[in-house]
C-alpha cells in the first residue's frame, strides 16, 4: 500500500473511472450495483488515505505521464480538495448503500448497468475535478460529471425529469463553454494552462481587456453550474425528478464542487493579480447570496412538494456558502468551506430520509404525507435530526457552521449586523419550513385517500434505514467533535487568502 | 494583418451570439441544440484563430525544413478534445430530445409547459 | 491573397449561421449546419490546423448531420413556435456581444509569432517533441503523451454519452404501438430498391474503411489520429446502414460487438496508463514500457490511439443504431 | 519551354474550369425549379471539377499530390452522380412534379 501512497491523487479518479465500463458487461441483476458500491468505497476510502496525509501537513503533487508542470497535467490534493474530496466520495457511498431498493423499484434491471456505469462515471468527474490542477484539465472532467450527471437524472421514473434534464444540460452546456471562453482568453494572454503557474504569469496582462473579460467569462459559468441566484432555475426540477438516490448525491455534492472551481479560480488566479478584483468579487457575490438565502427560503416556504422544497432550500443554502466566501477573510472563507461540509450532511440526510418516505409513498406532496410519521416513526426522527441540523440548532453540524458565519459576519462592522440579519431571517424560515413538513408528517390527521387505504405503510427497509440513521448521527457528532472539517476548512481557508495580496 | 486579424475575433463574436440567441430564444428544443452547436463552433474559432502565426505551417516536424515556423499546437489539442465533447453534448441532448417527443408529442418547449401545468 | 480568401469564408461563416438560425424548417436548418461545419473545417485549414479541420469535417459534417437527421426522423421537422421574448434575448445578447468585443481590443495581434500564447508552454513541445517521442506530428504527440490525461478524460466523455443514449433510449415507451411482428418495415431495408445509390455506396464504403484505417495509423506522421479514424469508420459502416439496411449491417457487426469495442477501447487506454504504475512510473507515463523511452512512448501512443478509435467507433455507430431503431421500434 | 507549356495549359483548364463553376451557379439561380437547376448545378460537378482538378495536377507535376487529386477526382465523378439521382428520387417521392413550363417547387421552401 505505500508504493502506491504517491500514485493516489491519480487512483482516486482512475479507479471508479475503469470500473465504470466494466460495469455494463454485468448483466446479472444486482451485479452491477455490488460492483458500483465497492467502487465507490473504494474512492471512499482512497480520500480518507489522502485526508490523513493532507491533516500531517502533506500535499500530494503528481505529474501525470512524468510531465512536469506546466508542460504535463498535474494533479494536487490539498486541504481544499480534500474536504470535497470526503463529501464526495462519501455522498456517493451512502447514497448507493441506501439507495438500492428505491433504484430497482425506479430503473429496470436491463438498464441497471448503465445507469450505475453513469453514476461511476459522474463520480469519477467530481473527483476528477477536485484533484485536477489545469484549467483546461478540469473541463474535461466537468463535461464527464455533467453529462453522466444528464443520464442519472433522466432515469426518474416520472415523465417530468425529461424537459427537466434538458433545460439543465442546455444550460449546463453553455455554463461549460462560458468557461471554456474564459480559460481560451487567459491562455490567450498567458500562454499556460496550469493554475499555478498562471497565477505567476498573469501578474504582467492583469490589466488588459481580455483577462478582465475572462474573469467575468468565468465566474458566470461556474455560477451557472452552481446554480448561483438568480442561474439556478435548472436546479428544482432537475432535483426533484431525480431518482431519489440521484438527487441525495447530488444535493450533497453536485454544485459545491462547481463552487469550488469557481472559489479555487478566483481566489489563486484572479484576485491577487486583478486590481480590485476582491473588493468586486464581494460586490457582486454578496449581494446574489443575500437575495439567494432570502428567495430561496421564501419560496421554500409556499412549496408543497418535498423535494422541491428541499431543492429551494438548497439554492438558500448555496447563499450561505457565497456569503462566507465573500466576507474574504479567513474566518468567512472558513465558515464557508465548513458550510459546505454541514450542509452535505444534512442535505444528504434529509434527500435519504425522502428516498425512504418514497419507498413507501408514491406522492411526495405535504398532505399526501399527512399523518406519514405514524407509520414510519424512525424515517421521519432521522429526517427532523436532519432537519434541525439544517436549520442551524445547537448540537448539530448546521450549528457549528452558522456559528462561525455569524462570527466572522460580525467582524464587519455595521455591514456585518444586517449580514446577520438576514442569516437569522433566513434561519428562521428554515425553522417555517421543516416545521411544515413535521407538522403534516406528526399531527396531521392521516390521509384516508392516499394511496394507503388499509394503513398498512410500515418503515422503510431496514438497511436504508440503518445508512439513514448513520447520516443523520453523523449531523450529530459533527456537531459535536467538529475537528475534522474544522481542520480541513481552516487550513484550505489559509491556503486560500494566502493568495491575496 | 491587423484588420483581418479583428475580423476574426468579430466572426467569432457574431457566431457565438448568433448560437447563443437561439439557444435562449427559440422555443423548439432541436433548435436550441442546433443553436448549442453553432455556439460551440465559435469558441473552436476563437482557440483555432490564436493558435496561427503568419508564415506558419502546420505543426507537423518533417526533416529539411529550412528555419520552419509552426503554428500553436497546444489550442489544436484542445479543441479537438472539445469538438468531441461537443458532439457528446449534442448526441445526448437529442437523445433527451426524441424521448420527450414520445412522452409528451412534442418538441416546442410551451407546449411541455402547458402539458405539465395541466 | 490567402487573406481575401479568409475575409470571403468567413463572411459566408456568418451568413450560414443567420440561416441557420431564421429558418424555420429544421431539415434544412441541419442541412446549414453540416455546411457550416465544412466552412468552418476550411478555415481552420487556412489556419494551419489540419488535424482539427479533418476532426471538424468528419464530425461536424459528417457525423454530427446524420445523428441530427436521425433524432428529425423521430421528432419533427418543422419548428412550430418560433421565437420568445425577442426583446428580451436580443439585449441579452447585444450586451454579451458588447462585453466580448471589448474583450477583443487588447488582444495580441493575430499570428503575431511573438504573442504570449507562442512563448511559454508550445515552444518546448516544438522543441522536445523530436527529442522525447520523435514522430513528426507534434499535435499527435501532445494529444497523446504530453496531455494524455486529457485525451482519456476525452474518451470517457465519448464513452458516458453512448451509454447515456443508450440508457436513454432503452427506455419503454408509453401507450407506443407496436408494430406486428410479421410485419416487413420499410426503414429497415434502406435504399435496396434503388440500383445506383445502392452499388455506389457499397463501391464507396471499403475505400472510406481504407481511408479511416490510414488516419488511425498515419497519425504520428501527418494530419490524423483515432478519433478522427473512429468517426470516418463509424461513417462507413452508417452509409451501409443507409443503403443495405440496419439489419444486415446489425447482423454483419451486432450490438454486442460495438458494446466490446466501447468497452474495450477506454479499457485498452486506461489499460496502458496503469501499466504505467505497474511498471514503477507515474500514471500514463509510457516511457517504461519497452526499453528505450522513446520507444515506448511510440508503443504507448500508437496503442492509446487504438484505444480511442475502437471507443469511438463502438460509440458512435450504437448511437446511430439506437436512434435508427427507436424509429421502428 | 516545357515548363511553360504546362503551366499555360493548366491556367487554360483552371479558367475554363472556373467559367463552368460560374455557368453552373448562374443556372442554379435562375432557373425555374428544382429538376432544371440541378441539371444546371451539375455542369459545377462535372465540367467544372474535372477541369480544376486537372489543372491543378498539371500544377502539381508528378508527386503524391496528383495521385491524391486523380483520386478525388475520381470520387467526384462517381459520387456527385449518385447524390444528384438521390436528391432528385426524394424530390419525386415529396410529390414535386417534372414539369419545365412551371416552378413547381415554388412555395415549399422557406
Amino acid at each position: 500500500m505505500t508504493g502506491l501512497n504517491a500514485h493516489l491523487p491519480a487512483l482516486q479518479v482512475v479507479v471508479p473511472l475503469l470500473i465504470a465500463p466494466l460495469l455494463i458487461l454485468l448483466r446479472p441483476r444486482g451485479l452491477a450495483w455490488a460492483a458500483a458500491t465497492a467502487a465507490s468505497a473504494m474512492a471512499f476510502a482512497i480520500a480518507v488515505q489522502m485526508t490523513v496525509g493532507v491533516l500531517d501537513g502533506q500535499e500530494y503533487r503528481y505529474a501525470l505521464g512524468g510531465w512536469s508542470a506546466p508542460y504535463g497535467i498535474e494533479l494536487l490534493v490539498d486541504s481544499f480538495s480534500a474536504l470535497l474530496l470526503l463529501i464526495v466520495t462519501g455522498a456517493s457511498t451512502l447514497a448507493l448503500l441506501a439507495g438500492k431498493a428505491s433504484l430497482d423499484s425506479e430503473i429496470e434491471p436491463r438498464r441497471q448497468p448503465l445507469f450505475y456505469s453513469a453514476w461511476l462515471l459522474a463520480l469519477a468527474g467530481l473527483a476528477g475535478i477536485l484533484v485536477a490542477a489545469d484549467a483546461f484539465n478540469i473541463f474535461v472532467f466537468m463535461e464527464i460529471s455533467s453529462l453522466a450527471s444528464y443520464v442519472l437524472v433522466a432515469g426518474g421514473p416520472d415523465r417530468r425529469a425529461l424537459p427537466a434534464v434538458f433545460k439543465y444540460l442546455l444550460m449546463g452546456t453553455i455554463g461549460a463553454t462560458f468557461y471554456l471562453i474564459g480559460v481560451g482568453l487567459v491562455y490567450m494572454m498567458t500562454g499556460t494552462l496550469n493554475l499555478a503557474d498562471m497565477e505567476l504569469r498573469i501578474h504582467e496582462v492583469a490589466d488588459q481587456k481580455p483577462i478582465l473579460v475572462a474573469a467575468g467569462f468565468i465566474t458566470v459559468g461556474l455560477a451557472l453550474k452552481a446554480a448561483v441566484f438568480p442561474l439556478h432555475v435548472w436546479l428544482p426540477n432537475a432535483y426533484t425528478y431525480a431518482p431519489h438516490a440521484v438527487s441525495a448525491f447530488f444535493a450533497a455534492c453536485a454544485t459545491k464542487v462547481a463552487l469550488y472551481v469557481l472559489l479555487r479560480f478566483d481566489f489563486v488566479v484572479f484576485q491577487q493579480n486583478l486590481t480590485g478584483h476582491e473588493e468586486q468579487f464581494a460586490a457582486y457575490l454578496m449581494p446574489l447570496a443575500v437575495l439567494a438565502i432570502l428567495f430561496g427560503s421564501a419560496v421554500a416556504l409556499f412549496e408543497s412538494n418535498l423535494k422541491r422544497l428541499l431543492a429551494y432550500s438548497s439554492v438558500a443554502q448555496i447563499g450561505y456558502i457565497l456569503l462566507g466566501a465573500s466576507l474574504l477573510s479567513i474566518g468567512g472563507v472558513s465558515a464557508s468551506l465548513l458550510h459546505m461540509f454541514n450542509h452535505a450532511l444534512a442535505k444528504g440526510a434529509l434527500f435519504l430520509a425522502v428516498m425512504a418516505i418514497a419507498t413507501r409513498y408514491s406522492q411526495l406532496d405535504l398532505q399526501h404525507l399527512a399523518g406519514a410519521a405514524k407509520r414510519m416513526p424512525w424515517t421521519f426522527s432521522a429526517l427532523v435530526v436532519a432537519g434541525l441540523s439544517l436549520i442551524g440548532v445547537p448540537g448539530t453540524a448546521g450549528f457549528i457552521s452558522k456559528w462561525y458565519l455569524v462570527a466572522a459576519a460580525l467582524e464587519e462592522g455595521v455591514l456585518g449586523m444586517a449580514l446577520v440579519a438576514v442569516i437569522v431571517v433566513g434561519s428562521l424560515m428554515a425553522v417555517v419550513y421543516i416545521w411544515r413538513i413535521v407538522e403534516a408528517a406528526w399531527f396531521a390527521p392521516a390521509d384516508k385517500s392516499a394511496d394507503d387505504p388499509g394503513g398498512s405503510v410500515r418503515e422503510a427497509p431496514a438497511a436504508m434505514l440503518a445508512i439513514l440513521w448513520l447520516a443523520a448521527l453523523a449531523n450529530v457528532y459533527f456537531g459535536i467533535a467538529t475537528g475534522l472539517p474544522r481542520e480541513l476548512a481552516t487550513a484550505a481557508a489559509i491556503s486560500l487568502m494566502g493568495h491575496l495580496p | 494583418m491587423e484588420l483581418l486579424g479583428l475580423y476574426h475575433y468579430w466572426v467569432f463574436v457574431v457566431l457565438l451570439m448568433t448560437g447563443f440567441y437561439a439557444v435562449v430564444a427559440k422555443v423548439n428544443l432541436i433548435k436550441k441544440l442546433i443553436g448549442v452547436s453553432l455556439f460551440q463552433s465559435a469558441v473552436f474559432l476563437l482557440y483555432i484563430t490564436m493558435s496561427k502565426v503568419s508564415g506558419g505551417t502546420a505543426p507537423i516536424v518533417l526533416p529539411g525544413m529550412v528555419d520552419p515556423l509552426y503554428s500553436n499546437p497546444l489550442p489544436q489539442v484542445l479543441i479537438l478534445t472539445a469538438i468531441v465533447v461537443g458532439i457528446s453534448t449534442t448526441a445526448l441532448g437529442l437523445g433527451i430530445a426524441v424521448r420527450i417527443k414520445e412522452e409528451y408529442g412534442t418538441t416546442e418547449e410551451h407546449e411541455i409547459q402547458e402539458i405539465d401545468r395541466r | 491573397m490567402t487573406a481575401v480568401f479568409s475575409i470571403f469564408l468567413l463572411t459566408l461563416l456568418v451568413i450560414t449561421a443567420l440561416g441557420i438560425v431564421r429558418t424555420r424548417n429544421l431539415f434544412v436548418a441541419v442541412m446549414l449546419l453540416g455546411i457550416f461545419s465544412l466552412l468552418i473545417a476550411i478555415n481552420f485549414f487556412i489556419l494551419d490546423a489540419a488535424d482539427v479541420a479533418l476532426t471538424e469535417a468528419a464530425v461536424g459534417a459528417g457525423i454530427s448531420t446524420v445523428l441530427f437527421l436521425g433524432a428529425l426522423a423521430l421528432t419533427s421537422e418543422r419548428e412550430r413556435l418560433g421565437t420568445r421574448h425577442r426583446w428580451l434575448s436580443l439585449a441579452v445578447v447585444a450586451s454579451a456581444t458588447l462585453v466580448v468585443l471589448y474583450a477583443t481590443f487588447d488582444k495580441p495581434r493575430f499570428g503575431d509569432p511573438n504573442a504570449p500564447v507562442h512563448q511559454h508552454v508550445a515552444p518546448w513541445y516544438l522543441e522536445k517533441t523530436p527529442e522525447y517521442i520523435d514522430i513528426p506530428n507534434v499535435v499527435t504527440a501532445v494529444l497523446g503523451s504530453f496531455r494524455g490525461y486529457d485525451t482519456l478524460g476525452e474518451v470517457f466523455v465519448v464513452f458516458t454519452a453512448g451509454i447515456g443514449v443508450l440508457f436513454l433510449l432503452s427506455a419503454r415507451r408509453h401507450g407506443a404501438a407496436h408494430r406486428p411482428p410479421g410485419e416487413r418495415d420499410p426503414s429497415g431495408i434502406g435504399l435496396r430498391e434503388h440500383v445506383i445509390p445502392r452499388v455506389v455506396g457499397r463501391l464507396l464504403v471499403p475505400f472510406i474503411l481504407l481511408f479511416g484505417l490510414y488516419v488511425q495509423f498515419h497519425g504520428e506522421y501527418g494530419p490524423g489520429g483515432g478519433f478522427q479514424a473512429g468517426a470516418l469508420i463509424a461513417a462507413a459502416f452508417i452509409l451501409y446502414a443507409l443503403v443495405e439496411g440496419e439489419d444486415r449491417t446489425l447482423a454483419a457487426v451486432p450490438q454486442s460487438w460495438l458494446n466490446a469495442l466501447m468497452v474495450g477501447g477506454a479499457l485498452l487506454y486506461g489499460a496502458v496508463g496503469l501499466a504505467g504504475i505497474a511498471l514503477g512510473s507515474n500514471f500514463l507515463d509510457y516511457s517504461v514500457l519497452a526499453a528505450n523511452p522513446v520507444a515506448g512512448q511510440q508503443l504507448g501512443i500508437i496503442l492509446i490511439e487504438a484505444g480511442v478509435g475502437m471507443t469511438v467507433t463502438g460509440t458512435l455507430l450504437s448511437i446511430f443504431h439506437a436512434f435508427a431503431a427507436r424509429d421502428r421500434a | 519551354m516545357m515548363e511553360l507549356v504546362l503551366d499555360l495549359a493548366s491556367w487554360v483548364l483552371l479558367s475554363a474550369g472556373g467559367v463552368f463553376v460560374l455557368i453552373g451557379g448562374i443556372g442554379a439561380l435562375r432557373m425555374p425549379n428544382l429538376y432544371t437547376r440541378m441539371h444546371a448545378a451539375s455542369v459545377t460537378d462535372t465540367m467544372g471539377a474535372a477541369l480544376v482538378l486537372t489543372g491543378v495536377m498539371l500544377q502539381a507535376g508528378l508527386s503524391l499530390a496528383t495521385i491524391k487529386l486523380a483520386a478525388i477526382l475520381l470520387f467526384l465523378l462517381i459520387t456527385s452522380p449518385t447524390a444528384s439521382y438521390a436528391l432528385a428520387n426524394a424530390a419525386l417521392l415529396a410529390g414535386i412534379k417534372p414539369d419545365a413550363g412551371h416552378a413547381a417547387d415554388e412555395g415549399t421552401e422557406s
